[in-house]
C-alpha cells in the first residue's frame, strides 16, 4: 500500500442535531488525484471545511502526515501544507493578480516580515512561472477583480500554488468555465499533482474522468461509493442517487 | 526592484488619481503646514491649527484601522486619552516642583503640599500616588506615552480578534471602553482632577510654554511628527502588510488559508493607530495645556471618526485636512454662532454616510476621472 | 402566462445571462436544463425579482415584471420554490406556509395544502430548520402554492433528496398540471424527472438557450449530451 | 431594597434595550439616536404634563396614561420617518448607520436644548403614584416605581404578542431571518421593515415616558443611556428578546448592589468592565441561541 498522505477516520459533524457528515472515512494517497462527487447537500464541502479546519468536527480524526488537524487553526493547518480553494473564486478584488500571488508566498507571514518584505528575484520568477501556468502570465499588472469569473478560479488555484502545498482542496474548480478553460484547467490539475495530492469536488462528469485517478461518491452526509471512475459510474447506487439513468 | 517586471511596471505608471494624488498631496501638505499656515496665521490661529492637527494623529489613525482593515473602532479616545494624561502629569509635576513660577504650588507651599499638583491638595490628597511617581522623569514619560497605549492596545485587540469579534461589536466594545475611561477619570477627581482635568502647566522641560516662541516651536514639532506618522502609515500600507490588510478587510478567510494570523495583523495595525492617537494627545496636552475628560469618552471618540471620514476613509492626508477643515468649522462657529455647532457636525455625519462616503479625497478622484474620461472622449 | 423576452443578467461585472427567452402558455410546464453554474439558477433569481436584468422584458399575464420587487410578482401570481428551500429556520411550519398567505383572502392554512402533503399536518408545530431535506422541500413548495400562483417556478426540487420523496414530489406536481390553471417553470437536472412533467424543454449552457423543444420533437440523447459534457 | 433599586433601573434598560433589540438585534441597524428618541418620549410626557396643567387640570390624574401612549406614538412616527428617509439606505453598511444615527442624536440634543430647555425639566408626580407600598416592616416601595416595573412587564408581553401572535410579528420574525425569501414569499419587505424600525423607536419612547418618573430629564440624557442599552443587548445575545430582558435584570440588580460600595459613576465603569471580560468568553452573548450559519 502506498504512502498514506491523508487518513480521515469515522468524521462525523452535526449542526442542531442534524449530520452534514456522518461517518466518513477517507484516504488519501502521496501523488494521488481524488475527486468527489455527489449530490448538492451530501456533505462534500463540509468535508473539505473540515480538513482545511473552518469547521471544527464532533467526533472523529484527520490525519495528514500523520500529524492530527482537527485540533489546529486554519492557518495553521496551511503552515503545515493544505491548501483549500472555495467554492465561489476568493481573490483578493482591490489587489492586483501579482499582488494576490505575493501574498499568498509562503514566507514572512508575520507582522515585522510582511512589513519589511522585499520582492526578491526568486520571489519574481515563482510568481512569473506560477502566473504563466495559470494562464495568466500577461495579466500581471490587472486588477482581480477584472478578471473573467475562469480567471479568477484559476488565480486561485495559482496562490495556492504559491504556497507549494502537499495536499490541494478544490471546491468546484470549473463551475463558471467555458468548455475550453475547462480542458485548460484539466492540464493544469493534471500538471500540478506531480508531487503532490489533490482533492477536487466536481459535478462535471466529463472534466472528472479527464482528471481523476480515484473517484470518492458521498451521499446525505455518508461514503456511498469508491473506486476507479469506470466501477463508480456502472455502481448501481450511484446511478440511482446521482448519475441517473 | 520594482520594474523587473514590464506587467509590475505598467500599473506604477498610470497609477490612479488617488495615487497621485497622494503622492504629491504630502509635499502639497508640508507647504501647507510648514510654510503657509505660519505665515498666515497669528500665534493665537497657529495654536488652534495645532490642536486641530493633535486630533488629526488619531484621524490618521483611524484611515489605518478603518478604511483599510475595516475596523472601525470608537475607543481611540481612550489612547488620545493615555497620552495627553501622560503628558498632563509630567507636566503638572514638573509646573510643582518649580517654585517661582506657579501660582499652584505657592498655594500648595502654603497648604503644605509642596511639590503636589494643586488639584490632590484641594482635595486633601496627602500623598502622590505612587503611579505618579515615574512622570517625574521626562526619560520614563515619554517612553511610557510611547508604548503603554500601544501595547495595551495590542493586548486588548489581539484578545478580542483571536475570538474572532468584529465589526459592530468591536465597534460597541471600543465604545464602551471609552465610556469606561472618561468615567474613571471624573471619578477619581484626588488623582485625575477629575471633571475639570489637569490644567495650568508652566514649562516643558524648562521651556516657558506661555511664550510665542515656544507655541511656534510646539507647531513645528507638531507638523513635522504629524507628517512623519503619515509617512510611516503610507510605508505600512504600501508594504506587504498594508496589501495583506486590505485581504484581510475584503476576504478575511481567505487570508486565514494563506497562513496568515488575521488577529495578530489587525492587532498590529490596532496598535499603531493607538500609538499615533497617544501622540497626538500627548502634544495637543503641551500646546492646548490641558488634559481633560471631554477628550477621552464617547463624543470625542466619535467625533474622530467624522474627521477621517471627512478627508476620506482611505486617504491618510485626507485624514490630516479632514481634521483642519472640521476643526476650523467648530471655531468658526463656536465665535460666531455657537448654537448651530451641533447641527452643523450632526448633518455633516448624514451628509458624509449618505453622499460622501470616501470623502473629499473620493471626491477629488471622481472628479479627475471625470475629467479625464471627458479628455479621452 | 410568462413571456421572457431577450433579457440579460449580470452578477457584478460578469455577464451570466445571455438573451434568454421563451414563452410560456397557461397551464403549460417548462423544463430549463442544464449543468450547474449554467446560469438556471441566476435566470430563476432575476424571474421572482431577486437580481436585477439589465436589459429584456419579463411579463407576467401580460403585465410587465421589470424592476417589480418580488413581493409586487408574487402578489402578481409568481410564487418561488428557491433552490436550497430557504425555509425560516425559527418558523414553525404552519408559520410557514402563512408567510406565503399575504395575497389571499384566507387566514389559517386551508386544508389541501395538508392533504398535498400530509407530512406538513404532522409537523405543523416543529420549527422548520429540524426538518428533514425531503420535509423542507415540501413545506417550500407548500408555502409557494398556498400564494395560488398562477405561475410557480421551481428550482431543482429534487436535489439531495431522497428517491421516496422525489416520487411524492413529482405526484403533487403532475397533479398541479392536471388542474389545467397553473403554468410551471421547472429547472432540473435530474432528466428523468423532468420527462415526467414538462410539456416542452429547453437546456441551457453558459448562460444561453441552446437547445430548445417539446417532449415531442427533442430527442433524448441531445439533452443527455448537453447535460454530462 | 438594593434589589427592588435594581428593579427600577431594570425597567428603563429593559424597554429601552427591547427597542434595541428589535431595531439592532432583529434588523442589524446600529441606532446611536436610540437614546435621544428616548428623551423625545420624556419630553413628550413632559409635554403632556404642561398641556394638562394649563388646560385640564382636573385630568391631571391622568396625564401619565396619555403620555406614555402619545410618547409611543410621537416616537414611532419619528421611527417611521428615520427610516424612510435614511436608515433604509444603509441596510447593508451597519458601521455607516452608526455614524449616521450618531449625527440625528447630536441634532436631536441641540434641538432638545434650543427649542424646549437647555436645563432639565421635570414632571409632576400624580396623586396616585405618590406614596409607597408598606410590604413589610421595614421595607417600603415607591408607588411610581411600583408603577414603572408593571408598565415594563405589560411592555415586554404585548411586544411578545405582537412578535409571536400577530401576523405583523410573523412578517417581521420572516424578515429578519430571511429577507429575500420573505420577499418572494409575498412579504412587502419594505413594508416590514419601516414598521419594525418604528416599533422599536416606540419602545425607546415608551423607556422615556417611564423614565420620567425617575428622574429629570436633559438634552443628554439620552447620550448617557445610550452605551448601556448597548452593552444590554450584546450581553443577552442579539437575536434573543429573552435574553435581552434577562440581561437587563442582570445589570440593573448588578447597578445598584455595586452602589452600595462605591460611587455610581464607578459602579457603571465597574459593570461595563465586567460584561466586556465576560463577552471575552462568550462573544455570542449569554444566553444567544445557537444557530446554524
Amino acid at each position: 500500500m502506498a504512502q498514506m498522505i491523508l487518513e480521515v477516520e469515522d468524521l462525523t459533524v452535526s449542526f442542531d442535531g442534524f449530520k452534514a457528515v456522518d461517518g466518513v472515512n477517507f484516504y488519501v494517497e502521496q501523488d494521488e488525484l481524488r475527486c468527489v462527487i455527489g449530490p448538492n447537500g451530501a456533505g462534500k464541502t463540509t468535508l473539505l471545511d473540515m480538513i482545511c479546519g473552518k469547521t471544527k468536527p464532533t467526533s472523529g480524526t484527520i490525519k495528514f502526515n500523520r500529524r492530527e488537524l482537527s485540533e489546529m487553526l486554519e492557518y495553521q493547518i496551511t503552515r503545515a501544507g493544505v491548501g483549500r480553494k472555495f467554492q465561489n473564486p476568493s481573490v483578493y478584488e482591490d489587489l492586483t493578480v501579482l499582488e494576490n500571488l505575493e501574498i499568498s508566498y509562503p514566507r514572512k507571514r508575520n507582522v515585522l516580515g510582511s512589513l519589511f518584505f522585499r520582492r526578491s528575484s526568486e520571489i519574481q520568477g515563482k510568481i512569473e512561472s506560477v502566473a504563466h501556468q495559470i494562464y495568466l502570465g500577461d495579466s500581471l499588472g490587472m486588477k482581480a477583480g477584472l478578471l473573467s469569473h475562469g480567471q479568477k478560479q484559476w488565480l486561485e488555484i495559482g496562490m495556492l500554488l504559491m504556497q507549494d502545498p502537499e495536499l490541494l482542496l478544490l471546491d468546484e474548480p470549473v463551475a463558471g468555465m467555458s468548455p475550453r478553460e475547462r480542458e485548460q484547467t484539466a492540464v493544469l490539475l493534471n500538471a500540478i499533482s506531480k508531487g503532490r495530492s489533490i482533492v477536487v469536488i466536481e459535478h462535471d462528469m466529463a472534466f472528472v474522468r479527464m482528471i481523476a485517478h480515484k473517484v470518492t461518491v458521498l451521499h446525505q452526509g455518508k461514503l456511498l461509493a469508491e473506486g476507479t471512475m469506470d466501477q463508480v459510474q456502472s455502481d448501481e447506487r450511484v446511478i440511482e442517487v446521482y448519475l441517473g439513468h | 526592484m520594482e520594474n523587473v517586471l514590464p506587467a509590475a511596471a505598467a500599473p506604477a505608471a498610470k497609477k490612479s488619481p488617488l495615487a497621485l494624488m497622494e503622492r504629491w498631496g504630502w509635499l502639497i501638505l508640508a507647504v501647507l503646514l510648514l510654510v503657509v499656515l505660519p505665515l498666515w496665521l497669528d500665534v493665537f490661529r497657529l495654536t488652534l491649527a495645532a490642536k486641530y492637527l493633535s486630533l488629526g494623529f488619531c484621524a490618521v489613525g483611524l484611515v489605518l484601522i478603518w478604511g483599510y482593515g475595516g475596523i472601525l473602532s470608537l475607543g481611540q479616545g481612550v489612547f488620545f486619552g493615555l497620552g495627553s494624561y501622560m503628558m498632563a502629569m509630567f507636566l503638572k509635576l514638573e509646573a510643582a516642583s518649580n517654585p517661582d513660577s506657579s501660582s499652584g504650588t505657592a498655594l500648595s507651599a502654603f497648604f503644605g503640599g509642596e511639590g503636589m499638583p494643586d488639584f490632590m491638595v484641594w482635595n486633601s490628597v496627602e500623598v502622590l500616588p505612587w503611579w505618579w511617581e515615574p512622570f517625574h522623569h521626562v526619560g520614563f514619560t515619554i517612553p511610557a506615552i510611547l508604548l503603554i497605549p500601544a501595547l495595551s492596545a495590542f493586548v486588548f485587540s489581539y484578545a478580542v480578534f483571536r475570538k474572532r469579534v468584529g465589526g459592530v461589536y468591536f465597534s460597541i466594545i471600543t465604545l464602551a471602553l471609552s465610556a469606561i475611561l472618561a468615567i474613571m477619570i471624573i471619578g477619581q477627581q484626588g488623582y485625575t482632577g477629575g471633571v475639570n482635568g489637569i490644567n495650568d502647566f508652566r514649562t516643558f522641560m524648562g521651556l516657558d510654554l506661555n511664550n510665542d516662541k515656544a507655541k511656534h516651536v510646539m507647531y513645528f514639532i507638531t507638523v513635522v511628527t504629524l507628517l512623519g506618522v503619515v509617512g510611516i502609515g503610507t510605508f505600512i500600507l504600501r508594504s506587504r502588510l498594508g496589501k495583506i490588510l486590505v485581504a484581510i478587510r475584503d476576504r478575511e478567510d481567505r487570508v486565514r488559508f494563506s497562513g496568515y494570523d488575521p488577529a495578530m495583523f489587525k492587532a498590529f495595525i490596532y496598535a499603531v493607530a493607538a500609538l499615533f492617537s497617544a501622540i497626538g494627545g500627548a502634544l495637543f496636552t503641551i500646546q492646548v495645556g490641558l488634559a481633560s475628560p471631554s477628550l477621552v469618552g464617547i463624543v470625542p471618540s466619535v467625533e474622530m471618526v467624522i474627521y477621517a471620514a471627512v478627508g476620506g476613509r482611505l486617504s491618510l492626508i485626507g485624514a490630516v485636512y479632514g481634521s483642519l477643515i472640521v476643526g476650523s468649522a467648530k471655531t468658526l462657529f463656536s465665535e460666531n454662532f455657537v448654537e448651530y455647532w451641533m447641527y452643523f457636525i450632526g448633518g455633516l455625519f448624514v451628509f458624509v454616510v449618505m453622499f460622501l462616503p470616501e470623502g473629499l479625497a473620493g471626491l477629488l478622484a471622481r472628479l479627475r476621472e471625470g475629467k479625464n474620461r471627458r479628455e479621452n472622449v | 402566462m410568462l413571456s421572457v423576452d431577450a433579457i440579460n443578467v449580470f452578477y457584478g461585472d460578469s455577464h451570466v445571462i445571455h438573451n434568454v427567452a421563451f414563452e410560456l402558455g397557461q397551464g403549460e410546464t417548462i423544463a430549463i436544463m442544464g449543468r450547474n453554474g449554467m446560469g438556471k439558477t441566476t435566470l430563476l433569481k432575476s424571474l421572482i425579482g431577486w437580481l436585477p436584468t439589465r436589459s429584456g422584458k419579463v411579463k407576467l399575464a401580460g403585465a410587465p415584471m421589470d424592476g417589480a420587487p418580488s413581493y409586487q410578482r408574487v402578489s402578481q401570481g409568481m410564487a418561488f420554490v428557491p433552490q436550497g428551500r430557504m425555509i425560516f429556520p425559527f418558523l414553525t411550519v404552519e408559520e410557514n406556509i402563512l408567510t406565503g398567505m399575504e395575497h389571499v383572502k384566507e387566514k389559517t392554512v386551508p386544508k389541501w395544502i395538508y392533504e398535498t402533503f400530509p407530512v406538513l399536518l404532522e409537523m405543523k408545530h416543529r420549527k422548520g430548520g429540524n426538518l428533514s431535506g425531503g420535509q423542507q422541500q415540501q413545506l417550500a413548495i407548500g408555502r409557494a402554492l398556498v400564494t395560488r400562483p398562477r405561475l410557480l417556478v421551481l428550482d431543482e426540487p429534487t436535489e439531495g433528496i431522497q428517491p421516496s420523496i422525489i416520487k411524492d414530489i413529482g405526484r403533487a406536481i403532475t397533479y398541479l398540471r392536471g388542474q389545467g390553471d397553473m403554468a410551471i417553470v421547472l429547472v432540473e437536472q435530474y432528466f428523468d424527472f423532468a420527462r415526467e412533467l414538462a410539456d416542452s424543454f429547453a437546456v441551457m449552457d453558459r448562460g444561453e438557450i441552446v437547445l430548445a423543444g417539446t417532449r415531442e420533437t427533442l430527442r433524448e440523447d441531445e439533452v443527455r449530451g448537453w447535460m454530462t459534457v | 431594597m438594593q434589589a427592588f433599586t435594581g428593579l427600577s433601573i431594570f425597567t428603563i434598560l429593559m424597554l429601552m434595550a427591547l427597542g434595541l433589540a428589535i431595531v439592532f438585534g432583529l434588523m442589524g441597524v446600529i441606532n446611536m439616536a436610540h437614546g435621544e428618541l428616548m428623551a423625545m418620549g420624556a419630553y413628550t410626557t413632559f409635554g403632556v404634563a404642561q398641556f394638562f396643567k394649563a388646560f385640564l387640570p382636573g385630568l391631571m390624574s391622568i396625564y401619565v396614561i396619555v403620555g406614555i401612549v402619545l410618547a409611543f406614538i410621537v416616537t414611532s412616527i419619528f421611527g417611521f420617518l428615520l427610516e424612510r428617509g435614511l436608515i433604509r439606505f444603509l441596510y447593508k453598511r451597519p458601521l455607516d448607520t452608526l455614524l449616521a444615527t450618531w449625527g440625528i442624536s447630536l441634532i436631536l440634543q441641540q434641538v432638545y436644548r434650543q427649542f424646549i430647555d437647555s436645563r432639565e425639566v421635570e414632571v409632576p408626580t400624580v396623586s396616585w403614584l405618590q406614596g409607597a407600598w408598606q410590604m413589610t416592616e421595614g421595607v417600603t416601595l415607591p408607588l411610581s416605581r411600583l408603577f414603572i416595573v408593571g408598565l415594563a412587564i405589560a411592555t415586554a408581553f404585548l411586544v411578545y404578542m405582537l412578535l409571536f401572535r400577530t401576523r405583523w410579528g410573523l412578517r417581521i420574525r420572516a424578515v429578519t431571518q430571511n429577507r429575500a425569501m420573505a420577499g418572494a414569499a409575498g412579504i412587502d419587505t419594505r413594508r416590514v421593515d419601516s414598521f419594525t424600525f418604528a416599533l422599536g423607536c416606540g419602545l425607546a419612547g415608551i423607556a422615556g415616558s417611564s423614565f420620567t418618573m425617575l428622574a429629570s430629564t436633559g438634552p443628554t440624557t439620552g447620550q448617557q443611556y445610550i452605551v448601556d442599552t448597548f452593552i444590554v443587548v450584546v450581553f443577552g445575545g442579539v437575536e434573543s428578546l429573552l435574553g435581552t430582558i434577562l440581561s437587563a435584570f442582570i445589570i440593573g440588580q448588578m447597578q445598584s448592589w455595586f452602589e452600595y460600595g462605591m460611587s455610581g459613576s464607578m459602579a457603571r465603569a465597574s459593570i461595563l468592565a465586567l460584561v466586556i471580560l465576560v463577552l471575552y468568553f462568550r462573544p455570542n452573548g449569554l444566553f444567544a441561541a445557537k444557530v446554524r450559519r
